[in-house]
């Protein structure tokens, strides 16, 4: 479980990054500015939406391994 | 296909548990790649809202099925070619 | 909220040495991905020079301050969905 | 060898994503269409070309290691 | 310490990479051409300075960290 | 000058293996981003064939060359910069 909280911690960095490269792109401030925690908010939840969404159907295709396609 | 190895018989508990552990990482990996390749194929990165929608979400079933079957594809070339690791 | 989890109380010390290493590994890996991003956005790749110019080095101050809001808020956002790991 | 375990499983992990994004587009069906699965196989097959033929090379300049350039 | 040369040896890892990628692009001759490498060497200086700038700016951020933003 | 840190005097043997360790990994990771690299800058990613033809071969070797020698070139920058590490 030590190796389970190292991966989400792993998750939670690809995350961040992917958020800000997408969302952040003017750095005439050092805030934040309203459209851009908007976009934050939305990417981090739609990754996790999605996140789990793909863990359901891992976990299924995983539970019928041994042969598939 | 989908696991890379199976553990051979006669090895040490210590071996076993370090070869799962391995296992368990190749696992995590495939997802985390799986997972990434999967958001870019399918997710529009406007992020006119925080749901995923009906597109989006089929998308992202048929994504994981093909990479899954693909996995499997590689798998078969590469225990075709040489023997198991 | 920067850091993804406080160490709860009653654990062992073993258990201890091994969580501060992961929060350890999260905060370099942290670090890796605001500077590899920081430099992507900030710096011009054609390498005219050595040296950062002004407009470069006030863009990477910002960029770094905004990479550290935009952690803070998805750690929020994580920890208000579900209880801490 | 366990390090060379999980290195080749790394490789593996990379192969498979890499021939994923270059030769898989089309998201109307949830089977590899033929035409795909042709390019998923050359792919894997000239990516582990190309990596012997890099690791050859490389082999040789770690022999000749201490100088080079 | 182990694993700070660990990170160092990644850091350095990702550096060639990076300069390798933005700097090298024709592949008719097997040695460097001085554009090349006067390009490889402003990269590296430029990221090594953005490294330790980050750095500071990172130092501050986690002193103050409690309350941020 | 490809090897970032020669093993110094006085470590315990501990230590020394988890040195060669950190160098394995570091070596491990120049190759692996090395084949990467030189995948992305010389091979067709339109899969026409499954061979490599001899642009493609020729195209490689120099490659790893010129990968050869910036990683010297950074190895040398760093090491007149500070102290081994």
């Amino acid at each position: 479980d030590q190796l389970q909280l190292r991966d989400s911690l792993k998750m939670y960095n690809s995350l961040v990054e992917r958020c800000f490269v997408d969302c952040v792109d003017s750095f005439t401030r050092k805030s934040l500015q309203k459209q851009e925690e908007t976009c934050v908010m939305r990417c981090a939840e739609k990754f996790l939406k999605h996140t789990m969404r793909v863990g359901m159907r891992f976990a299924e295709l995983n539970q019928n391994a041994p042969t598939q396609d | 296909m989908a696991s890379p190895s199976p553990i051979p018989a006669g090895v040490t508990k210590e071996q076993a548990f370090s070869m799962a552990q391995t296992e368990m990482e190749y696992r995590v990996e495939l997802f985390n790649k799986l997972a990434q390749t999967c958001f870019n194929k399918c997710v529009d990165k406007r992020y006119k809202e925080a749901e995923l929608n009906m597109g989006e979400n089929s998308c992202i079933d048929r994504c994981v099925s093909k990479y899954w079957q693909v996995n499997g594809m590689v798998g078969q070339l590469l225990s075709a070619g040489k023997p198991p690791v």
